[in-house]
């Protein structure tokens, strides 16, 4: 089981460098919504079912289209 | 007997998510990789998510799976479809070229 | 020498979770972007959060929910999770609030980089 | 407040959904359940799917079977052709695009025939109206296969000429 | 100069975590102080004290219900700020300089914002 | 043995997510980003049923269930934004 | 985005299972996972899904800012109350089963005393509160 853990940690990390390194915020936005997707594996790893639906629910639903309502209310580059 | 063919169903699963993820990478445009995208996500998912069933048998976990491949084959080509047509739409005015053959095709 | 990589191999989590909270902390730092520091935040966020739970893991131990006919086996310690699941909601609050000023923020001086708006402030005043 | 039929039906559904999901007989859960099936009816009836937009799914239910039972069959085709096309060095596509006719009346059927030609072998919907598809084709060959897609004449067969 | 500071910091606050985090217990041993007699207590008590299965439910409804008030009034706090930054409260706010404006300009082009102050 | 399956396989999905990640981080277009985040929710919820069957733990497929019906929020958020400019 | 027709009606099919779902994890928190925080944001989710294919202001009419405030209050008043219950029996506030309260068989729907009604108040302040947040970032000026 510590294989799946590093292997999901591992690319925990890339996401948030990716996100963190991509001009286009949109990108950005995008891939930290896969980040938080990854999340939720983790937490289940980690036995906490309760956060991980919670983590699904709010990751996948509400940040991210919170942060493309603010995308789209400002400007799309940096 | 029902080890193998859950076995068997697992890992062609995996295999159809393999060939997705290597038509993600290789095809040229946004188009053809949603082609890779629904089919073989679809197919995969529903693969995996049956040989649990299988290996589950009816309870009320395997009514769980049974919910979650019904969902899964009513919107994953509903969003494959919303990104095609968003990305027709934007596209379209760089081009112009699609837009001449369908044009033509008409 | 011995010892850190025996830790390294057995506490992975705490390591991860103190590169992703290097990395938050970095790209709030260095990019000037309003949206890039939220994301910054959040990934600092989730990183507290993952080092939380860590905590909280037994080695081969069932999620906090008894009465399920398998008894006995060791359970996850329940208390981070419950800590964390407010945190979370919290994070999503601080969030939301800090886009709303962002939203703000881009109308009143047309522009979302941190520095530009200090520069307008100073000629302003 | 809208106590029509499909009201009734949804709430039958979701009813079943939430017996199913929780699993146990429980009277409370019953009651709980039913409660909670015909709050969220009639909250969202105005957008509940109506009986003039779909085929009678009860009556014709054989041909809906066939059609799912075809649509499956299309998808594990459509994947095997996927792979040939992508593990091919050499990746012999062809994309464009083809708007065709389509004589379906219902807006379920035509939402059901959207997705199925996303799921069947080399096509991708990308507009569907109630007149005509504009489809991404991947290969050449696609395109003069497409008029005998058995999902279609499925979908026509379970859509029924009555009315 | 601009760009060395941050990774300055981020480099001491990395060193200082690091020497935290290698100083922590194994990770997943039951015997850790983290596992200590308060969570032990949830555990073996949870079921017969409150009556739910899922211990961290009970935990945040039961045991620490005053931390879910809290949270509850930060939610409150949360949306009732959005809703002032953005002026999406149609409120009768009271403010003179908004009254002098609604007076001055005759098209104020919002008659809430009129009839409201 | 069959566990262990499950092992291979859930590692076997996350190594493909990689490429994926991959897509998402270079793809020249938004639309190049979604379908790889599309991707990734697929295997994210075969994943997870995985590893909900690995621990026996079956309550952990309520989570699944969750991506299942959400999931693809997100996709149609930023396609009606790539659409319409606003939301 | 308004004449799609397969996300219409496939969501307009989808979305009462999702607010049903959001509803059994709010009922069901104690005995499987979820509760108020994780089954409000699903049913939230479903009307931020629903305001995105339809449109901000055909969901502002489901849910206007009057009406939203009023379930927010709601919310909030029945997790004090109930808060009191504790305090009006002679306990203190917020207690459960100290005060007398049938905790019921560990394992059924009904059990844990005040927790699935606690966990109701919640729910819906969290999906209210998470759904106004939404449609005051997006409303247009």
């Amino acid at each position: 089981m510590a294989i799946l853990d590093i292997l999901i940690l591992s690319i925990l990390v890339l996401c948030a460098l990716a996100a963190v390194r991509t001009r286009d915020l949109l990108g950005a936005v995008i891939i930290y919504a896969a980040y938080s997707l990854l999340m939720a594996i983790i937490w289940l790893q980690l036995g906490a079912p309760d956060v991980a639906i919670t983590e699904a629910a709010l990751g996948a639903g509400v940040t991210t289209i919170l942060m493309i309502a603010t995308i789209s209310k400002t400007g799309r580059y940096e | 007997m029902r080890e193998i063919l859950v076995l068997f169903l697992l890992f062609s699963g995996v295999f159809f998510f393999t060939v997705g993820t290597i038509g993600l990478l290789r095809l040229p445009d946004v188009f053809c990789r949603l082609h890779a995208n629904t089919k073989s996500d679809t197919l995969g998912v529903g693969l995996v998510l049956s040989s649990l069933l299988l290996y589950e048998g009816l309870s009320s976990a395997g009514v769980k799976l049974i919910f979650m491949i019904i969902f899964i084959l009513i919107t994953n080509p509903t969003a494959g479809h919303i990104v095609a047509r968003a990305s027709y739409d934007t596209i379209v005015d760089w081009t112009g070229q699609l837009a001449r053959q369908k044009g033509g095709d008409d | 020498m011995a010892e850190a990589l025996v830790a390294l191999g057995q506490n992975y989590f705490f390591y991860y979770a103190l590169i992703l909270f290097m990395v938050g902390f970095y790209t709030t730092l260095s990019h000037s972007n309003l949206l890039k520091k939220i994301i910054g935040i959040n990934i600092m966020e989730t990183s507290i959060f993952l080092f939380f739970v860590a905590l909280g893991y037994v080695e081969g131990g069932q999620a906090p929910i008894l009465g399920r006919g398998a008894e006995g086996g060791p359970f996850m310690n329940p208390l981070p999770s419950a800590l964390i699941l407010t945190g979370i909601v919290v994070a999503v609050s601080i969030t939301a609030f800090a886009l709303a000023l962002m939203v703000k923020l881009y109308s009143f001086y047309g522009t979302l980089d941190a520095d530009e708006i200090v520069m307008l402030r100073g000629e302003k005043e | 407040m809208v106590f029509s039929k499909d009201v009734l039906g949804m709430t039958i559904l979701l009813y079943i959904f939430w017996l199913l999901i929780s699993w146990s007989l429980d009277w409370v859960n019953l009651l709980l359940g039913f409660t909670f099936s015909l709050f969220v009816a009639i909250f969202m009836a105005p957008e509940i799917i109506r009986a003039e937009e779909r085929p009678p799914f009860l009556a014709r239910g054989f041909f809906f079977l066939k059609f799912v039972l075809i649509l499956i069959r299309e998808i594990i085709k459509a994947n095997f052709q996927g792979v040939a096309i992508v593990l091919s060095p050499r990746l012999r596509i062809s994309p464009q695009f083809v708007e065709v006719k389509q004589t379906l009346r219902f807006p379920v059927t035509q939402a059901l025939w959207g997705n199925s030609i996303t799921l069947t072998p080399g096509t991708l919907s990308i507009d569907v109206d109630d007149r005509k598809i504009l489809i991404h084709f991947l290969t050449e060959e696609m395109v003069t296969q497409f008029p005998e897609n058995p999902v279609g004449k499925a979908l026509v067969e379970f859509e029924g000429r009555g009315k | 100069m601009r760009q060395i500071i941050p990774v300055l910091l981020t480099l001491i606050l990395g060193l200082a975590l690091l020497l935290v985090v290698a100083e922590m217990p194994p990770f997943g041993d039951p015997d850790n102080p983290a596992h200590n007699i308060v969570s032990e207590r949830y555990l073996s008590q949870g079921v017969s004290e409150t009556g739910a299965q899922n211990i961290v439910t009970a935990i945040i409804t039961d045991y620490r219900a005053y931390d879910t008030l809290g949270e509850v009034t930060v939610l409150f706090a949360a949306i009732a700020a959005v809703l002032t930054v953005l002026n999406r409260l149609r409120l009768g706010v009271i403010c003179p300089e908004d009254r002098e404006r609604g007076i001055e300009d005759e098209d104020a082009g919002d008659p809430d914002s009129k009839d409201s102050c | 043995m069959t566990e262990t399956a499950f092992l291979i396989a859930a590692i076997l999905l996350m190594i493909n997510v990689i490429f994926c990640v991959y897509r998402a981080a270079i793809g020249p277009t938004p639309g190049d980003r979604v379908v790889a985040i599309n991707m990734i929710t697929g295997k994210t919820i075969a994943v997870m049923a995985l590893v909900s069957f690995m621990y026996h733990e079956e309550l952990f497929l309520d989570v699944a269930i969750t991506y299942t019906l959400i999931g693809y929020t997100a996709t149609i958020c930023v396609a009606k934004y790539l659409e319409l400019k606003r939301l | 985005m308004q004449e799609i027709l397969i996300l219409k009606i496939v969501v307009r099919f989808v979305i009462p299972f999702i607010q049903v779902y959001g509803f059994y994890v709010i009922t069901a928190g104690h005995l499987s996972p979820g509760g108020g925080f994780a089954g409000g944001t699903i049913v939230a989710a479903s009307m931020v899904l629903y305001a995105l294919t339809f449109d901000a202001h055909q969901g502002l009419e489901k849910l206007s800012h009057e009406r939203a405030s009023i379930f927010e209050s709601l919310g909030a008043i029945w997790y004090v109350g109930l808060g009191f219950l504790g305090v009006l029996v002679g306990g203190n506030f917020l207690t459960n089963g100290q005060i007398g309260i049938p905790l019921g068989t560990p394992g059924q729907l009904i059990s844990g005393g005040l927790i699935p009604l606690l966990s109701f108040g919640i729910g819906i302040k969290v999906a209210v509160t998470v759904v106004s947040l939404y449609y005051s970032l997006v409303e247009e000026d």
